[in-house]
């Protein structure tokens, strides 16, 4: 194993210290097959234990460890070190508030990943509707969907909510209502379900209060995804979907069918 | 109007988008024609005399095909511009910037149909 | 150059629990060709909008009889006029480029029973329309049909 | 002030066992308020990571009496049978109703679900979602949890401590990452279902958050911890990361060669007979090490290796059956499957021991439940079979779930004072910790070198003299970690903290781990002594329990529950 040294350029803030967030530099030795996360756990163990980051798993699935690597949107598990020279910039993921160091705020987020309804929506009068409480008797309680269904949505399933595509979407860093890539992405691949029959509810969130037709095209989400998610896609199907509800809605006023969920 | 800009999405959407498909494709030979082909004098004028370019412009189809140049492109460019605005931190003038740029579309559109109207 | 995002970007409703840096953009945002390349797409807005009202002074010309016509038609010859179609339909292929490389994928995979065409196939019919009408229409304005 | 939040469940950990528990009691009562605790937003949790699949009889040619006999026979005889009865019964609407709630099985050409083959699994009983299993089925549990309005949710809150009072336990301390302050968020019932240890091991396929704390959580509250000298090896992780390769990929034809290029599990007898590649772990872990240090291994930059071949299976079966493989093989082993073997070898991956729990989760302490990695509730027994646990964590979580709903019903809150001074004294041990330049011992060299001394101790193959220096390391180093240096004093996310109170917690579990083991002086399962080959039932058909002493570790048995299947020898 060849060892060379590099510079990495790190994000530093604390909110208790700082007024703004400044940068500090680490040189130290690297391995040639490191990740980008290694050496930051490198730093962190050996000469700086204060700086704060995300990560967990190591293999590109758990989506914490989403950074800026020198002015792009990473998953330093999976970036490899020896794709960059010898000044590597370490940045907090973009456009999200930053609480520390490396470390964005996530919560905002989380409410408009809540705010799609990411879950199955079934019509409520359903006989005998499998729940918690009520599990399916057995392994044949299970609906049938084809391999071709359940193609039409996985791709839009793989999201493991890393938040890269958020970073680089020019709308989300200037629409704050904007729901972004990854949520619309996940409220769409529920449409998709041949299971699910919520499009309606999902429809009126995706036409409202930050309406998917704010995204502009601009593919960023799309081309930094590090699982080929293609939430641009997603968002831009969606947009589709969003106006056949809406010219379907005015031929067809739905006498509050949807509060119900049902079709 | 932040609330009806959002009502009025799907429709500015749908425009938009026939804008970015069909205007694209018939603003392609539009502009090689009459934009820059004729003018450059590489095709003949003649092409576009008054009484040819009237009879091709005052059937049904001819009117059609007329109104869609002029009023798509313009819902592409409203649109666009629009989300110009906001990639330059303009979430805020939104309110202000695409009630004009979709007032000039509208207006713009409701002359261009009447252009074509009064063939 | 990275800036500052809008303040408000990915912040929760709920007031955060400890205090904030604000959000900033990606330094990528002016420096990246594929964000140019973005940005330059959504500024052909310009360009079609005055397309747009280039085409609706021309045919209400039309509309205005046989001097009006002349003598607008005569006006575009101008190098300013000449320039700018110029301009025109270099955005025109450029816009017709990049959307018709994305249309495919913004295609839902089932509207209600129906499904489009596999992606490869929609975007082979879209070259296919545009460089059709852009003939078919191009022939008719030239004179050479009809 | 210590802040003082009210729910009636709290649940520490948001992996498939606590979002399943979460579920369960939300729905059950929706009056009822579940705090749902996790030191990681919970799509982190390392359930994520799971590849393979989860076992549920589905098929016509299956039944439970098979899949229980196979998890008994796969324990070594140590799993609990009641357990396991119970556990394969409830498996399959488990698993069903996973996919009523979205999960994307995969699925056959009638539209039904698929099931593959696993290893120790007689029958092809292995529900699969590609090979994203543990991630498809986290995210369904954690996307359809999040339509629970009393599911109160606290994200990134480490539980340094459980509350007890009156002999019951009350509630949790948590420490806010995000503030630096301690909580105490009280009520009738606790469950944690915080998962497993790995990280107590240099070579692991665990993540970073795997450091044992509900265990040390448990054990440190007087709850015995059960069986721990049990520590599953997985036989194919890749050199240098310890990332896994599932199983699955043996399960969909894969075979295990040495720089020979035999099929060693086929040429020679390892006791995996027939089954050969699809034997139960415990078993292939010794075989890969037996070549290796047969001379049959081949050398790496990270040490000696075996090859793992699907070049066999051809590039469509491996991008529709194994697509997150291969893109792993190529990120981190810089190599493509569909081409070239991969290189693996035996890495640590799971713990069969934990919180001793009943049938119901219910541990000793009264209010106390556990569910999922943590727990023991004995359906593993000496050796887990692949897949049986990720759907542990659904049918426990639940039953946990529900069961802590009875106890809060009937149980009285505890006093906000007496909680809140728990909590308090447990805010100052951290406040001390916090910054404590003063000290001379770094966080990374004590982890570093309990790795290595449960490496060396507890391995593969273990030898009483190698644990009992292991024992003795760890000793030594728990005296050395009250001499931490901490540099970090910032009160905000301040994972330097978390890091010492992991490590407490780790070097807490190591301890029993290394102690349980040297004790059992048999080979059974995944516990191999070379000074004692053979099982010994004579003498150590019982559970191994570890309680807490201020004197040390303080070591007690409990009887396996057998029935049906009598104690045989194990092979295939
Ligand atoms: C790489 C890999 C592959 C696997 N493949 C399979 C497979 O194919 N089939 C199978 O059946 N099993 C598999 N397993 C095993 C299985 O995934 C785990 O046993 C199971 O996911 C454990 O789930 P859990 O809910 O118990 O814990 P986890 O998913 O680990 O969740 C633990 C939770 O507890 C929280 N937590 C921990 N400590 C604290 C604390 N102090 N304070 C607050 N919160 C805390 C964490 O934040 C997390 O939310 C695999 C395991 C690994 C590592
Ligand atoms: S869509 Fe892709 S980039 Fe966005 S959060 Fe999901 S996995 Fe990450
Ligand atoms: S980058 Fe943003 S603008 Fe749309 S296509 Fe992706 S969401
Ligand atoms: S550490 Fe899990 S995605 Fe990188």
């Amino acid at each position: 194993m060849s060892e060379s040294k590099k510079t990495f350029v790190i994000t530093r803030f604390d909110p208790d210290k700082d007024e703004v967030p400044k940068t500090q530099e680490y040189e130290i030795p690297v391995h040639e097959d490191w990740k980008v996360l290694d050496a930051i756990n490198f730093i962190k163990d050996e000469v700086d234990p204060t700086i704060s980051h995300r990560w967990s798993c190591r293999m590109a699935v758990c989506g914490s460890c989403g950074m800026m690597v020198n002015g792009e949107p990473k998953l330093t598990c999976k970036t490899r070190l020896s794709d960059y020279g010898d000044r590597v910039i370490v940045e907090p993921l973009a456009n999200f508030p930053v609480i520390r160091d490396l470390v964005s705020e996530l919560d905002g987020f989380m409410e408009k990943f809540q705010a799609v309804k990411p879950w199955v929506i079934r019509a409520k009068e359903e006989a005998g509707a499998v729940s918690a409480s009520n599990p399916p008797k057995s392994s044949k309680g299970t609906f049938v969907q084809s391999a071709a269904e359940l193609a039409e949505f996985k791709q839009f399933s793989l999201c493991i909510n890393c938040m890269l595509c958020y970073a680089a979407c020019p709308v989300v860093a200037n629409e704050p209502e904007f729901l972004g890539p990854a949520a619309i992405a996940l409220g769409h691949r529920y449409n998709l379900d041949s299971r699910d029959q919520g499009l309606d509810e999902r429809n009126e969130v995706f036409r409202g209060e930050g309406t998917v037709f704010s995204c502009s095209f601009a593919n960023e989400c799309s081309e930094v995804c590090p699982k080929n998610v293609d939430p641009a896609a997603a968002v831009n199907q969606a947009k589709f979907g969003a106006v056949i509800d809406w010219a379907t809605s005015l031929v067809l006023p739905r006498p509050g069918a949807s509060k119900e969920g049902g079709k | 109007m932040r609330h009806f800009l959002l009502r009025i999405e799907p429709v500015i959407w749908l425009l938009f988008g026939q804008g970015l498909l069909i205007g694209t494709m018939l603003l392609t030979g539009w502009v090689l024609v009459v934009g820059i082909g004729v003018p450059l004098g590489l095709i003949d004028p003649a092409a576009l005399s008054f009484d040819r370019a009237h009879a091709l412009g005052s059937n049904i189809i001819g009117r059609l095909v007329l109104a869609a140049l002029i009023v798509l492109p313009l819902w592409k460019g409203a649109h666009h511009l629009r989300h110009l605005s906001i990639d330059f931190r303009g979430a805020e003038r939104d309110v202000v910037v695409a009630p004009i740029l979709y007032g000039i579309a509208t207006v713009a559109s409701l002359l261009g149909v009447l252009a074509v109207a009064r063939l | 150059m990275a800036g500052p995002a809008h303040p408000k970007a990915m912040t929760p409703s709920k007031p955060g629990r400890t205090r904030t840096a604000p959000p900033q953009m990606p330094a990528s945002w002016w420096s990246h060709p594929r964000i140019r390349t973005y940005l330059l797409f959504d500024a052909t807005g310009l360009v079609y909008l005055l397309l747009g009202l280039v085409a609706l002074r021309v045919i209400w010309a039309l509309g205005a009889g046989p001097e009006v016509w002349d003598a607008t038609l005569a006006s575009l010859s101008s190098p300013l006029y000449v320039a700018f179609h110029v301009i025109g339909l270099v955005s025109v292929i450029f816009v017709g480029v990049r959307f018709f490389s994305f249309f495919p994928k913004s295609q839902p995979p089932r509207i209600g029973p129906a499904k489009p065409p596999p992606q490869p196939v929609i975007l082979a019919g879209l070259y296919v329309a545009w460089i059709g009408v852009t003939v078919l229409f191009g022939l008719i304005l030239a004179g050479r049909i009809f | 002030m210590v802040e003082v939040s009210r729910h009636d469940i709290i649940i520490v950990g948001g992996g498939a066992a606590g979002l399943r528990a979460a579920i369960a009691a939300a729905e059950a009562d929706p009056s009822a308020s579940i705090a749902l605790v996790s030191k990681v937003y919970p799509m982190r949790s390392h359930t994520v990571s799971a590849e393979g699949g989860a076992a549920g009889v589905a098929r016509e040619d299956d039944n439970f009496e098979m899949h229980g006999q196979d998890t008994v026979k796969g324990s070594d005889f140590l799993g609990d049978q009641d357990v396991i009865q119970y556990f394969v019964e409830q498996a399959p609407k488990e698993l069903a109703l996973l996919e009523n709630w979205g999960c994307p099985w995969s699925r056959n050409d009638d539209g039904s679900v698929a099931t593959r083959a696993f290893g120790g699994m007689t029958v092809k009983r292995t529900w699969y979602a590609a090979d994203k299993v543990g991630f498809h089925m986290l995210h369904t549990l954690f996307q359809h949890s999040m339509q629970f309005e009393n599911i109160v949710r606290y994200d990134e809150y480490f539980v340094s401590k459980l509350l007890v009072e009156d002999g019951a336990c009350r509630g949790v301390a948590a420490l806010d990452i995000r503030t630096g302050d301690m909580h105490a968020i009280v009520g009738r019932a606790v469950i944690l279902a915080t998962g497993g240890a790995g990280k107590i091991f240099p070579f692991t396929t665990n993540g970073m958050i795997k450091t044992g704390d509900g265990m040390a959580l448990a054990y440190r509250a007087g709850v015995p911890l059960k069986d721990m000298e049990f520590v599953q090896y997985h036989p194919t992780g890749l050199p240098g990361t310890g990332i896994l390769i599932t199983e699955a990929t043996r399960g969909e034809g894969g075979h295990l060669k040495n720089s020979e290029g035999e099929r060693f599990l086929v040429e020679y007898d390892y006791g995996v007979g027939q089954k050969a590649e699809l034997g139960p772990r415990d078993m292939i872990s010794r075989a890969s090490i037996l070549e290796m240090e047969a001379g049959r291994g081949i050398q790496g930059s990270y040490g000696e290796y075996v090859h793992l071949d699907l070049t066999h299976l051809g590039e469509e079966k491996i991008m529709s059956r194994l697509p997150m493989v291969r893109e792993l093989c190529k990120i981190y082993a810089g190599m493509d499957p569909v081409h070239q073997p991969i290189p693996v070898r035996p890495v640590v991956h799971y713990m069969m021991g934990g919180v001793d729990t009943d049938i119901d989760g219910a541990t000793t302490l009264p209010g106390l439940y556990a569910a999922g990695e943590v727990a023991c509730v004995s359906l593993n027994g000496a050796n887990r079979l692949g897949s049986n646990s990720l759907t542990e964590c659904l049918v426990f979580g639940a039953r946990a779930g529900l069961h802590s709903l009875e106890f809060a019903k009937g149980s009285a809150a505890g006093s906000d004072d007496g909680l809140r001074a728990q909590a308090e004294e447990e805010a100052a041990r951290v406040d001390a910790l916090r910054g404590r330049k003063k000290g001379g011992e770094k966080i990374a060299a004590i982890r570093h070198e309990m790795t290595s001394a449960m490496e060396s101790g507890c391995g593969v193959f273990r030898r009483q003299e190698s644990m009992g220096a292991a024992v003795e390391a760890l000793v030594q180093l728990k005296g050395r970690v009250s001499d931490l240096r901490l540099e970090d004093d910032s009160k905000v996310f301040n994972t330097e903290v978390i890091a010492a109170l992991e490590l407490h917690n780790m070097l807490d579990v190591a301890e029993v781990v290394a102690v349980s083991a040297h004790h059992r002086k048999e080979s059974r399962g995944a516990h191999t002594c070379r000074d004692f080959e053979r099982r010994d039932d004579q003498n150590y058909l019982y559970h191994t329990l570890c309680y807490h002493d201020p004197s040390g570790p303080r070591l007690d048995k409990k009887d396996v529950t057998l029935g049906r299947w009598e104690p045989v020898e194990r092979k295939y």
